[in-house]
């Protein structure tokens, strides 16, 4: 029965994969090729490690489709031995092999993790451009200290040049993500956590929150804009001549639980970053959301 | 009187209608039925209230059947939810509906499918392994049953009565606290958790007791089978795991219900604390249910191979480093908090390290069938199944324990592909093994094999084309509870490929429910007339199928491990005569415990303050009752042990 | 046919069970620890702990383990008289102690630092509270057994259930032993 | 060392062991001691402790710890049971087991808490030596 099933198994396999390529043809995979530099050291980590792992997979898959075809019952001419059931020696091999890749990747991880930590600074000519987001109920609120701007569900900087983003919520716990540039870090109440990210060619990247944060979820996405210098000087002066300004008073009407909308810019901020997140210390929630 | 419920309660959407209205019919032809063939009588004496090991075995893996059956529909309307809508707003389920599917997908398939599952065949088998006549603590196994029932009922009744929470399986805050989720929702999880979660500490306590104290004479703590090693390394970590997850949940109905700011994002609360302590248990509570799967295939592996277990002290050594290095790696759910990069680097290595004991009993199971004659019955496919779908998940594993890898595959489809690897991959397939596998010794006849192995074909087809694609979308950047996906990100074929995989899945549980009806009706055709269905190796195999109540008419002496296997081959006779046999009499106090919880839950959820103290006096007048009780063991006179014996071996 | 004679399971099964209520309150001060220091702008530790009255709970409840450890005795020694004092004993000597501790928790939310005040508030109520849950269901634990002993009498069943109850209020004499030392001690420092 | 030694050592007394069931129990003599000690660690821990300054915190805890062991040894019997100790097993995997939720919760949260509450620069993060120095892009 078992060797009747290989033929049908096989080609089950292979016309799945082939499946698999044609329906996932279309798409983009910002994991696999990303643009931006941390995104590309992330994804050589990922690969260095599966490569790794392959080293004891593979065998091990080998192994199990021989084992488990050659010792079938029907195969008699095999070898049988009931009572074997110990050796030092493979006891051996299989606790020491593991342990040696595992050291491998323990000595890989420690130096990724501190290499990649996203609160580290790039060192780069330029100086960083540092982008204030504040994660809404359901939109994203990006404020340019420096700039004294703000825009709303779209973030734009220069190419090949570092983003310092500092990140806080006014909303149940999200996470600020653009794959194409690297990795995820949580927007939490109370709190300012940094990212650091670059795009050395200017692009468009698709950008969402990756940590369910209620009705609107879906919804929370934003487009991260990598813009050549002058392009970028043209950004800000659009968003300074759009007249809005993010007060206390238009902030506080934009932190209502609402659909994500359209991307609006600020000309002007007077709701710096720092009252954001101090706004938690001090009051209690309920306040906090009465008086919006 | 009725605390915050009003009628508006049991008022819902279309689709919810529909979910209540079979919940509730379910219930109504439930009593109908018994009414009409008058077996109340029988319900209340042979299940109700039975004390016998087994029957709450039984009862356990009933509950577990009804619990698959409601999340996997869960899962059903997720994935045909995200294959239909492309573009805001386009699916049938609103975002609110949605996140309440997924929430209660996650808290059902983990605390009510995969627990049940688990202590149903720890209670049917563990006393036949190790040689006694019933755990050391059978009124508790009972109050154990059914206070998880209690939960299992509260989580159901938020279809008919209220809502469910809509904030994902572990309901972090600041989203669970009042001020983001005022409805019941959360209640309901909070209360459901703490019931079922002291019924589960009872039943570790139990267990533990039992397997330390009550094994056979001979049968020294490396002569146990390794399924018993495993059950008590998973015990142990509920023993030590469920009381976080106990306080935990205490904090976030106290946060709720008086104002409490544990984890509230004012006056100093600090909602990460949440998310360290929920997955302190988190962690431990995934090794909980895969241990006892690996202690099923280091039973069926030897048996089907007909092969001595390879390397047994390896694997009991492999067990008891899982149990304790599972304590030490909670942060990897949790890299992209920012902890810094020592403290990402220290828990991701400490994850790496646990493969290796894991990778050490897969290598031991190879071994094992390496010069054996292997039978490739359904037990053995499903074992099949899990090695190359646990292999991947694996891989996949360590490699999101590396933090700077995690960043980008955080909370994305990927991970969801992951752990369903390990936990249909891994815990279910080996649940359904041991119970195909033990089947016979349960009911006493065999399963259509031919059925058998079309449900199982169709599970792993489903399970493949429903998961392999997550791994593509985790790769393009979707991540999870998405309730819809816009046209431009190429995602919509994956994820009807996706819905397609799962409905295969659909029809490989209806393939079993299936296979379960027709063996029943066919049960004369492969009863299991000498209580050895398989040529087992340990003791359970000893007795008749399904075991007689007592289990043992003579306490096996042990004189090595594979106890049975042993016995058999010595020719080894036990003594003659029978002696009379005490048992424990039939007892409603776990019922009435358990329906004084469920008052008290539903009280706390409803704000019916008077019924919390009116249920824990109920509690406290059942407990001083029963400790009055004198006679709570009946005799089973010897003559008709000889009796039942003598029909069995005729 | 002699019954089980399961004491040796029961004492085994009750003190794993101990362990496991040990994890419940590891799990509630490591909230503590780290929310100590969170008072919101409220008073702390050093305002509001009184190390006397404290001191003196201490020394009610370790008095009370002393009686049930006079009870043990008494009950092997089948001396009923000797069970009823020693009980009685522990039941008023732990009765005080949950007085005391309710009238410090009802002095504090008068004065306007009740849990809703601040993050170090709540996991101390929280904490101590659950200390003082714990004695609660120790003291109904007791009213069953005078219950029994009223109808039944010392019979060999009944000195079992006075180890078992002494294991549990032994058991909660070391969680407030960590209790006074972490929380209040170090808070009043 | 054979902990159930150590009450008999300080009482003299013999530690009679139950005839049946092997469940250690104390004697009038080992209850009187046990309390007296705990009284005396009590006041030490309430009077003593904290007037000792900079070494108040080491002394309460050193002082809890001892009358931990007193009330385990003497009123819990933890130890003087017959081999194999389970007892003893059990409650030194639990003490494992809280020292690592305590302190990896501690380790955790003091990291989070150090990161994230102020809004420092990260220049201000490099220079408490929270982060490591500007990465080097090739």
């Amino acid at each position: 029965m078992k060797s009747r099933l290989l033929i049908p198994l096989s080609l089950g396999i292979i016309g799945f994969v082939v499946l698999l390529t044609v329906v996932a043809h279309g798409g983009q995979f910002p994991l696999l090729d990303p643009a931006g530099t941390i995104g590309l050291l992330e994804r050589d980590l990922m690969v260095r490690t599966v490569f790794l792992m392959l080293i004891v997979v593979i065998p091990v898959f080998i192994l199990i489709i021989f084992v488990g075809w050659f010792y079938r019952a029907e195969n008699t001419k095999a070898k049988y031995t009931p009572n074997w059931e110990n050796s030092a020696m493979e006891e051996l091999i299989w606790w020491s092999v593991p342990l040696e890749i595992v050291l491998v990747l323990a000595a890989l991880t420690w130096s990724s993790t501190h290499e990649l930590d996203p609160m580290r600074a790039l060192n780069h000519p330029k100086d960083p451009v540092v982008v204030e987001v504040v994660a809404l109920p359901w939109k994203w609120l990006f404020i340019y200290p420096e700039q004294g701007i703000a825009s709303v569900n779209e973030v734009a900087f220069p190419a090949d040049a570092p983003i310092e983003f500092h990140i806080t919520a006014d909303a149940p716990m999200n996470s600020f993500w653009i794959p194409a540039l690297g990795g995820q870090m949580y927007a939490m109440t109370g709190m300012s956590t940094s990212l650091h990210l670059i795009a050395p060619e200017p692009g468009d990247f698709a950008g969402r929150s990756a940590n369910y944060s209620g009705e609107g979820f879906s919804q929370m996405t934003f487009t991260a804009r990598a813009l050549e210098d002058d392009d970028f000087e043209n950004w800000v002066k659009d968003a300074k001549a759009s007249g809005a300004a993010l007060t206390p008073e238009t902030y506080a009407v934009l932190a209502e639980p609402s659909d994500t909308g359209p991307v609006r810019y600020y000309g002007s901020v007077t709701m710096p970053f720092s009252a954001i997140l101090n706004s938690f210390m001090s009051m209690p929630v309920m306040d906090h959301i009465e008086h919006h | 009187m009725f605390g915050i419920l009003t009628p508006e309660a049991f008022i819902h959407g279309p689709i919810e209608t529909g979910a209540q209205l079979i919940v509730v019919g379910g219930a109504l032809s439930v009593v109908l039925l018994l009414t009409i063939t008058k077996r109340w009588k029988w319900l209340w004496t042979e299940w109700l209230t039975s004390l016998d090991a087994k029957r709450i075995g039984i009862m356990y893996l009933i509950l577990a059947g009804l619990m698959l059956a409601r999340g996997g529909v869960d899962a059903l309307m997720m994935r045909s939810q995200q294959a239909v809508a492309v573009g805001a707003g386009t699916g049938y389920l609103s975002p609110d509906h949605f996140a309440q599917v997924f929430t209660a997908h996650g808290v059902i398939m983990i605390f009510f499918v995969a627990m049940t599952f688990m202590f149903g065949l720890i209670n049917c088998i563990l006393p036949l392994q190790i040689g006694t006549r019933d755990v050391s603590f059978p009124l508790l196994n009972s109050i154990s049953f059914w206070l998880t029932a209690t939960g299992a009922v509260l989580v159901n009744l938020s279809l008919v009565v209220g809502a469910f929470a809509a904030t994902g399986w572990l309901a972090y805050p600041p989203l669970s606290e009042i001020a983001y989720s005022p409805g019941v929702g959360v209640d309901y999880y909070i209360w459901a958790l703490q019931i079922s979660g002291i019924g589960t500490l009872l039943a570790a306590v139990n267990f533990i007791v039992t397997i330390i104290k009550e094994r056979a004479p001979g049968m020294t703590l490396m002569r146990m089978p390794i399924f018993v090693w495993t059950v008590l390394g998973s015990m142990l970590l509920v023993l030590f795991a469920f009381p976080i997850l106990t306080g935990t949940m205490t904090m976030l109905a106290l946060d709720r219900v008086l104002g409490m700011h544990f984890f509230s994002t004012d006056l100093g609360g600090n909602a990460m604390m949440y998310v360290n302590l929920i997955w302190a248990w988190g962690h431990p509570e995934v090794y909980i249910l895969i241990l006892p799967a690996f202690g099923i295939f280091s039973e069926i592996v030897p048996v089907f191979s007909q092969k001595r277990l390879f390397g047994y002290t390896s694997m009991v050594v492999a067990t008891m480093a899982i149990v304790l290095l599972s304590f030490g790696v909670w942060v990897h759910h949790f890299f992209t908090m920012g902890a810094g990069a020592n403290v990402n680097a220290f828990f991701g290595i400490a994850t790496m390290v646990i493969a290796i004991p894991t990778g050490v009993k897969v290598f031991n199971w190879i071994f094992t069938m390496f010069r054996g004659r292997i039978k490739y019955t359904v037990p053995m496919l499903w074992f099949m199944g899990f090695l190359f779908s646990f292999i991947l998940g694996g891989m996949t594993g360590v490699l999101m324990s590396v933090p700077a890898v995690d960043f980008q595959l955080h909370n994305s489809l990927f991970l969801v592909a992951h752990f369903h690897n390990m936990v249909i991959g891994g815990v279910l397939f080996g649940y359904f093994c041991g119970f195909a596998y033990w089947f016979p010794k349960i009911f006493g006849f065999g399963l259509n094999e031919m059925l058998g192995k079309v449900s199982y074909w169709l599970w792993i087809v489903g399970f493949a084309m429903a998961f392999i694609p997550l791994y593509i979308l985790g790769m393009m950047g979707m991540t999870r509870r998405l309730d819809f996906v816009d046209a431009a990100s190429g995602y919509h074929p994956l994820l009807v490929l996706a819905a397609v995989g799962a409905g295969i899945i659909a029809l490989g549980a209806a393939a079993q429910f299936i296979c379960y009806a027709v063996s029943t009706f066919e049960r004369k055709r492969h009863m299991d007339r000498t209580g050895d269905y398989w040529n087992g190796r340990t003791l359970e195999w000893s007795v008749p199928s399904p075991a007689p109540f007592y289990n043992f008419a003579h306490i096996p002496t042990v004189h090595g491990r594979d106890a049975w296997w042993t016995m058999k081959e010595k020719k080894q006779t036990h003594e003659a005569g029978y002696q009379d046999i005490l048992l424990p009499k039939n007892s409603c106090v776990g019922l009435l415990i358990a329906g004084f919880s469920f008052l008290f839950g539903f009280g706390m959820v409803w704000h019916m303050w008077w019924l919390l103290p009116v249920s824990l006096i109920g509690i406290f007048v059942t407990i001083v009752v029963r400790s009055f009780a004198d006679e709570t063991e009946y005799v089973v006179p010897a003559h008709l042990v000889k009796a039942t014996e003598q029909r069995h071996h005729k | 046919m002699k019954k089980h004679d399961t004491h040796e399971q029961v004492s085994f099964g009750l003190w794993v069970y101990i362990m496991s209520d040990c994890i419940l309150f590891a799990s509630l001060f490591a909230a503590y620890a780290v929310l100590h220091t969170q008072t919101a702008g409220g008073a702390g530790g050093a305002e509001l702990f009184d190390r006397s009255f404290v001191l003196i709970e201490t020394l009610i409840l370790l008095t009370s383990s002393f009686t049930c450890g006079l009870a043990l005795l008494a009950a092997r020694a089948k001396n009923t008289v000797g069970v009823w004092l020693s009980l009685l004993a522990t039941f008023a000597l732990g009765a005080t102690f949950l007085g005391m501790e309710l009238s410090e928790f009802g002095m504090l939310v008068s004065e306007g630092h009740s849990w809703a005040a601040s993050a170090f508030l709540s996991s101390f109520f929280t904490l101590v509270g659950t200390h003082g849950l714990h004695i609660f269901v120790g003291l109904s634990w007791l009213i069953a057994l005078f219950i029994y002993l009223g109808i039944r009498g010392l019979t060999p069943k009944m000195s079992k259930r006075i180890v078992y109850f002494s294991l549990f209020w032994h058991f909660l004499d070391i969680v407030w032993i960590c209790l006074f030392s972490l929380v209040y001690l170090l808070g009043s420092l | 060392m054979d902990l159930s030694v150590l009450p008999r050592i300080l009482t003299w007394l013999p530690m009679t062991k139950h005839a049946h069931t092997d469940i250690p129990h104390g004697t009038l003599g080992s209850y009187v001691l046990g309390f007296a000690l705990s009284i005396f660690l009590t006041l030490l821990a309430f009077w003593v402790a904290p007037q000792l300054g900079t070494l108040a915190v080491p002394a309460i805890v050193i002082t809890a710890l001892i009358q931990l062991f007193v009330q385990l040894i003497f009123f819990l019997h933890l130890g003087s049971e017959s081999k194999p100790r389970w007892n003893l097993v059990i409650f030194s995997i639990t003490g494992l087991i809280i020292a690592i939720v305590i302190v990896g919760t501690l380790w955790i949260m003091s990291n989070l808490e150090h990161l994230h509450m102020m809004p420092l620069t990260t220049q201000e993060l490099y220079e408490d030596g929270m982060v490591s120095p500007a990465h080097e892009l090739h």
